[in-house]
């Protein structure tokens, strides 16, 4: 694991308050975790463990277990290439490439200047416009690899 | 105000409608995630602003909504004007005012804005018309696309929860059941498991607390049959496990949807707030006595929480692994207390039968396999989208009549149906009329109601390579031949799409294939070597020729194919130079381009934006030996 | 009738027989060392015998994690139920008379089971020094033992 | 009471009982990896996989379970090794030692299953772990789940949190002495033990000098049990010693 800043730990405090500090809450908070610290520190984790009373192998086994989940920072804007079934032979494999070759890291990377983290996900459900790239919020549908910088820069913009 | 009785009930249904029909016209603007992504929400903020701003809503009694998905996701933006019913397809902002102007206002159709049928380039003016709405028949969809999903007045004036009031008030438990049992509907999920068999043995299950789930955690890439509905009428899925809970005797309910399916969290957060102030959920529901609450959980990112006891553990804050269901989950499912699990689409149609009647479904669809389906129809077809039919339609009106056929007019090669569960279906089998027996025969299976078209630039083995590849990545690891013969499988294929494929390879995988699905856990592992044998059943000779020949007979896997272009089709348009992603084209405007092939990747791309096709694939094993001659 | 495990030290004469009893009855190998019930040999024909006491408010039952330790109503013996048992030790540790015995070749704990209501050890005591009496007799002092009319020899 | 058949051979067995457990009573032997008689069957390595026909089913009709956990019921034919069900266990054993093709075990099960070399792409890193999952549900039984699985799939692996040492664990070795391959590493001494890479202080016999169990281990399941600490501090065998003298000391003098 790469060395995690400092982090605000009155976050995790106004996200438990929403749950019943319980073992079936975990899911759910650590969701409001991910979105609220774009990744799960590891004093957070160990922190909801007590307050929810699940032992910390525990909260890392889910931690790790779900792909929403990631445990170490993310960059500012994900990027995620959709590689459903139909986005496959629609070509969301050049996506993927293109997004090396432009921001030089791979699925599930994050760029040095914690700008971008590159991710693929299985099926986001819009096949209808596949191949489909989301960038932040926003969703490229019939996405080519000509354009990627474009989406990345507009993307860039959008989600903050 | 809380709804305490049936008959204020049915005062508001009343009250609604007129209020509904009191506006003249209508403009449905389609907010699914698909038409967002092309601009929906500017155009529906567009309208909603000219229609304040020009007071237009007492002027032309016009009423704009947002609504769910209304299917044909690859045109979109969508807007319909009702009554009319002209349908407009890829609306921008800037055309909001036009539209008004002459269509509301003046009457006239905007022939640009209309769809053009791709099989005759025609335009067609009444969305009732168009070959892909035409043939559907919307039972668990009826209202999507109809209705503004956030505002529950709406919902009621177009019919939801009057299922939910003859239950409640005109049906006992058992009667309630018995009309599900009699409509034969099966589970929309997947495996199709009778829907009435599965609450009679919960309701059967000794115990005071029992729970009623909504399976939301569509996962099986290429259907978003869910998500459409969980986006463009929630209530729908709200109605159907009231009735469930109502009849197997639940108080307790929890919808599982995908974390990736945000649009639906809001849509259902908002039909639960907006149900329990309207008392149609929470205590005493409708005056009626019966209680029952529902919960939103959203899950983690994970394929194998669609299996039903692997949600189970989801929902119970742990890891999602699957358990051995010997003992069934309506007996010992969520917190081993009894409960019926069922999918989106199982619960949007109970509302249904439980107003139409068991009959009314049951008339539909084929001998084993009753009512209507939803399938997502993506992959190389024309009109893609989300359908629903009665069983029984056969792929060809599907694919054909419904799709409009494959893609650029490119020669048909299969059918992908039930995802990683399913199989790759063959042009021989065009005819087969789609339902759980007849796709489980073909060697494929109904799954969540993906359909993915593929044409002859699709290789089978690369397709049977990436179902294996998504789940070793969502294999949960917990069984053996699950964990350790999935990566083994994948490591087989990668050697035969990179050129390395031996002689037995094909015995060893149909060998570790049957393994597989005696010896899995769950149903993930049992089914997943479905699409390996289903490309093996039907396209064996594409196997042989990436083992015997070196050869990749569609020209996908790379290592095996190479690009060439043709001297005699190439106009020099430049198109493929700025395709290329390594700059391996070498050429100038108007005259003859050249793919150097030792920077050539093999990717495709020129291939692709060729419009000449004055570029072809041949094996790179001729290549190779050419250079050496 | 409500049966007590009754030990009269002074009675002891360490012949070992009860140790040999004790493993047939627990085993088919039979071999003294699987014993549940201890000799501690203090002297020539001078022994204790230890054995589990069936603690009312039993350390062992206390502390198992997995409930593997229950109290046989019919017997009033503290049961280990092998199926339930995960092979912790916990009870061995927490014993405080040391009467949980680790089987290394078996890798599970023993204990005296009053073999179910008929102690196996208790007829092959030459002298009495373990009996298996009604719990109104229990408290009666032992008789004191005639050592020199003994005619069994050796002991230990 | 139950009775089915185990291939042909009739058998009763309690109602609660497993496929597994009349297999036991039949005389039968069904390999298994991932059972362990005192933990909730789990199903996992799939190894004990067995065909199974209920009353009622066609007379050809077998469905293939684990015999570990499914219950038992009147009338049932189970057969143990069908051909089916043998290639099966040879597809499950060879996979394993894809995985572990170092491991005593795994080399002795897959010969007996007529498996000298595995037929599958041998690990490149050779491990002992099979996954199992006996370690983590022995933990989740002690109460402290110190170690439980992390990841999924072909990535997924046992590990304490954060792969550091682990908070909860009180060194009690249960993990490791119920590991079928003895994959879990510790260093017993009598001053300390270390295990998960965390170094446990020993609670040692007055007397003999002997290391008993960790201090943490005593303190966890004093507070638990109600039990006092200083029970745990003395070993078994210093206990009987002195019990027996006091024993003695009690005895009526003659």
């Amino acid at each position: 694991m790469t060395e995690q800043p400092c982090v605000d730990l009155a976050l995790t405090d106004e996200i438990l308050e929403r749950y019943p500090l319980e073992e079936p809450s975990l899911i759910q908070v650590l969701q409001d975790v991910q979105r609220a610290y774009n990744y799960l520190p590891c004093d957070v984790l160990i922190k909801v463990g007590e307050a929810l009373g699940v032992p910390a192998a525990k909260v890392f086994s889910v931690s790790t277990f779900y792909k929403a989940f990631a445990l170490d920072p993310q960059g500012e804007t994900i990027v995620k290439v959709c590689t459903g079934t139909a986005c496959h032979i629609r070509g969301a494999g050049q996506l993927v490439e293109e997004l090396q070759r432009e921001l030089g890291i791979g699925a599930d990377e994050t760029t040095e200047d914690l700008k971008f983290t590159v991710k693929t996900v299985n099926c986001v459900g819009a096949c209808a416009m596949a191949p489909v790239m989301i960038v932040g919020e926003k969703y490229w549908g019939g996405a080519k690899p000509a354009r990627v910088s474009k989406y990345l820069g507009t993307g860039g913009g959008d989600a903050n | 105000m809380r709804i305490e009785s049936r008959d204020q009930f049915t005062a508001l249904h009343e009250a609604a409608r007129k209020a509904r029909a009191e506006h003249r016209q209508q403009i449905l603007v389609c907010c699914g995630t698909g038409c967002l992504a092309s601009g929906a929400k500017e155009v529906a903020e567009a309208f909603a602003e000219q229609v304040a701003d020009r007071g237009l809503d007492a002027e032309v009694g016009l009423f704009v909504k947002s609504t769910g998905c209304h299917g044909f996701c690859e045109r979109g933006p969508l807007v319909v004007i009702q009554p009319s019913g002209v349908l407009y397809t890829r609306v921008k902002a800037k055309s909001v005012a036009e539209i008004i102007d002459t269509t509301v206002i003046g009457g006239e159709v905007i022939t640009r804005l209309l769809y053009k049928n791709p099989v005759d380039g025609e335009r067609i003016e009444d969305y009732s018309e168009i070959p892909f709405y035409k043939n559907q028949v919307r039972v668990a969809m009826r209202n999507i696309g109809r209705i503004d999903p956030t505002d529950i007045e709406d919902a009621i004036a177009e019919g939801a929860y009057s299922g939910l009031a003859r239950a409640l008030f005109e049906l006992t438990p058992d009667e309630v059941l018995e009309e599900v049992r009699v409509s034969g509907q099966r589970g929309r999920g997947g495996a199709g498991f009778n829907t009435a068999r599965k609450w009679a043995s919960c309701k059967a299950a000794p115990g005071d607390r029992r729970f009623v789930l909504c399976n939301g955690d569509e996962g099986d890439p290429g259907a978003f049959k869910d998500r459409s509905i969980m986006e463009g009428d929630p209530h729908s899925v709200l109605e159907g496990m009231i009735i469930g809970a109502y009849a197997v005797g639940a108080n307790e309910g929890y919808i599982y949807v995908r974390d990736e399916y945000p649009l639906a969290v809001v849509n259902l957060t908002i039909a639960i707030a907006e149900a329990r102030k309207r008392g149609l959920l929470g205590d005493d529901i409708m005056g009626s006595g019966f209680n029952f609450d529902i919960k939103i959980s959203r899950g983690g990112g994970a394929f194998i929480c669609g299996e039903s006891s692997a949600l189970m553990r989801s929902l119970e804050g742990k890891v999602g692994e699957p358990r051995a269901k010997y003992v069934h989950s309506t007996e010992k499912g969520l917190y081993d207390l009894p409960t019926v699990l069922n999918n989106v689409e199982t619960w949007a149609g109970i509302g249904a039968i439980i107003e139409r009647g068991g009959q009314w479904f049951a008339s539909m669809g084929t001998e084993k396999s009753k009512g209507t389906k939803a399938f997502s129809l993506v992959g190389k077809v024309k009109n893609t989208g989300l359908i629903e039919l009665p069983m029984g339609t056969t792929l060809r009106q599907i694919i054909y009549d419904i799709g409009g056929g494959v893609a650029n007019d490119r020669p048909f090669k299969a059918v992908q149906t039930g995802g990683p569960s399913g199989g790759c279906v063959p042009e021989e089998l065009l005819d087969l009329p789609v339902d759980y027996e007849k796709l489980t025969e073909a060697g494929s299976m109904m799954g969540s109601g993906g359909m993915i078209v593929m044409d002859d630039r699709t290789c089978m083995v690369d397709v049977a390579r990436y179902f294996l590849a998504f789940l070793t990545e969502e294999s949960c690891g917990k069984c053996t031949p699950c964990r350790e013969g999935l990566k083994q499988m994948l490591h087989i294929y990668d050697r035969l799409i990179g050129g390395d494929g031996r002689e037995g390879d094909i015995e060893a995988i149909e060998r570790l294939a049957r393994g597989m699905q005696l010896g899995s856990l769950c149903e993930l592992g049992k089914s997943a070597p479905n699409p390996v044998l289903s490309t093996l059943r039907y396209f064996r000779a594409e196997y042989e020729a990436h083992i015997h020949d070196r050869a990749c007979p569609a020209g996908i896997c790379r290592e095996l194919t190479a690009y060439e272009i043709i001297e005699e089709g190439c106009d020099g348009c430049h198109a493929c130079f700025k395709a290329c992603p390594v700059d391996a084209i070498e050429g100038v405007i108007k005259e003859l381009h050249v793919i150097h092939q030792d920077a050539c990747i093999s990717c495709g791309a020129c291939f692709d934006v060729c419009p000449t096709e004055a570029i072809r694939t041949l094996p790179k094993s001729r290549l190779e030996k050419a250079e050496v001659v | 009738m409500n049966m007590i495990y009754k030990v009269s030290v002074e009675r002891c004469i360490a012949c070992g027989k009860c140790e040999l009893a004790c493993a047939f009855a627990h085993g088919s190998e039979g071999r003294p060392s699987k014993t549940r019930i201890n000799i501690h040999r203090r002297g020539p024909e001078l022994g204790t015998p230890i054995v589990c006491f069936q603690c009312d408010d039993a350390a062992c039952v206390a502390v198992c994690p997995t409930e593997a330790l229950v109290r046989n109503a019919d017997t009033g013996a503290v049961d280990m139920a092998r199926s339930r048992c995960i092979s912790c030790r916990m009870c061995v540790a927490a014993c405080p008379f040391g009467n949980m015995l680790w089987d290394d070749t078996y890798d599970c704990v023993q204990k005296c089971d009053l073999c179910g209501g008929d102690p196996r050890c208790v007829p092959f005591c030459p002298t009495g020094a373990i009996a298996w009496v009604p719990a109104d007799l229990a408290a009666k002092p032992p008789e004191p033992l005639d050592r020199e009319a003994l005619e069994i020899g050796g002991g230990a | 009471m139950t009775t089915l058949t185990v291939n042909g051979r009739r058998v009763t067995v309690p109602d609660d009982a497993t496929i597994l457990d009349a297999t036991r009573a039949a005389g039968v032997d069904v390999p298994t990896l991932c059972h362990f008689d005192g933990l909730e069957p789990w199903g996992g390595c799939r190894l004990c996989v067995v065909d199974m026909s209920q009353e009622g089913w066609d007379e050809d009709w077998f469905k293939m379970v684990t015999a570990c956990n499914h219950p038992v019921a009147e009338g049932m034919r189970v057969v143990t090794h069908s051909e089916r069900v043998l290639a099966t266990r040879q597809v499950v054993i060879d996979l394993l030692l894809a995985r572990c093709p170092e491991t005593p075990l795994i080399q002795r099960i897959a010969a007996e299953h007529g498996i000298e070399k595995t037929s599958y792409e041998p690990n490149p890193e050779p491990t002992d772990c099979i996954l199992c999952g006996l370690c983590t549900r022995v933990c989740d039984h002690i109460g402290v789940s110190a170690i439980a699985s992390v990841n999924r799939g072909w990535g997924r692996e046992i590990a304490p949190p954060f792969h550091g040492e682990p908070p909860d664990c009180i060194g009690c070795l249960a993990c490791a002495e119920i590991c079928p391959t003895d994959y879990i590493e510790f260093t017993d001494g009598h001053v300390t033990r270390t295990i998960w890479n965390r170094e446990f202080e020993m609670l040692r016999d007055p007397v003999t000098g002997q290391a008993v169990i960790t201090t943490a281990q005593a303190e966890y399941f004093a507070e638990r049990s109600g039990v006092p600490k200083a029970y745990f501090e003395t070993s078994d065998s210093s206990k009987r010693l002195a019990m027996a003298k006091t024993f003695a000391a009690l005895a009526v003098k003659e």
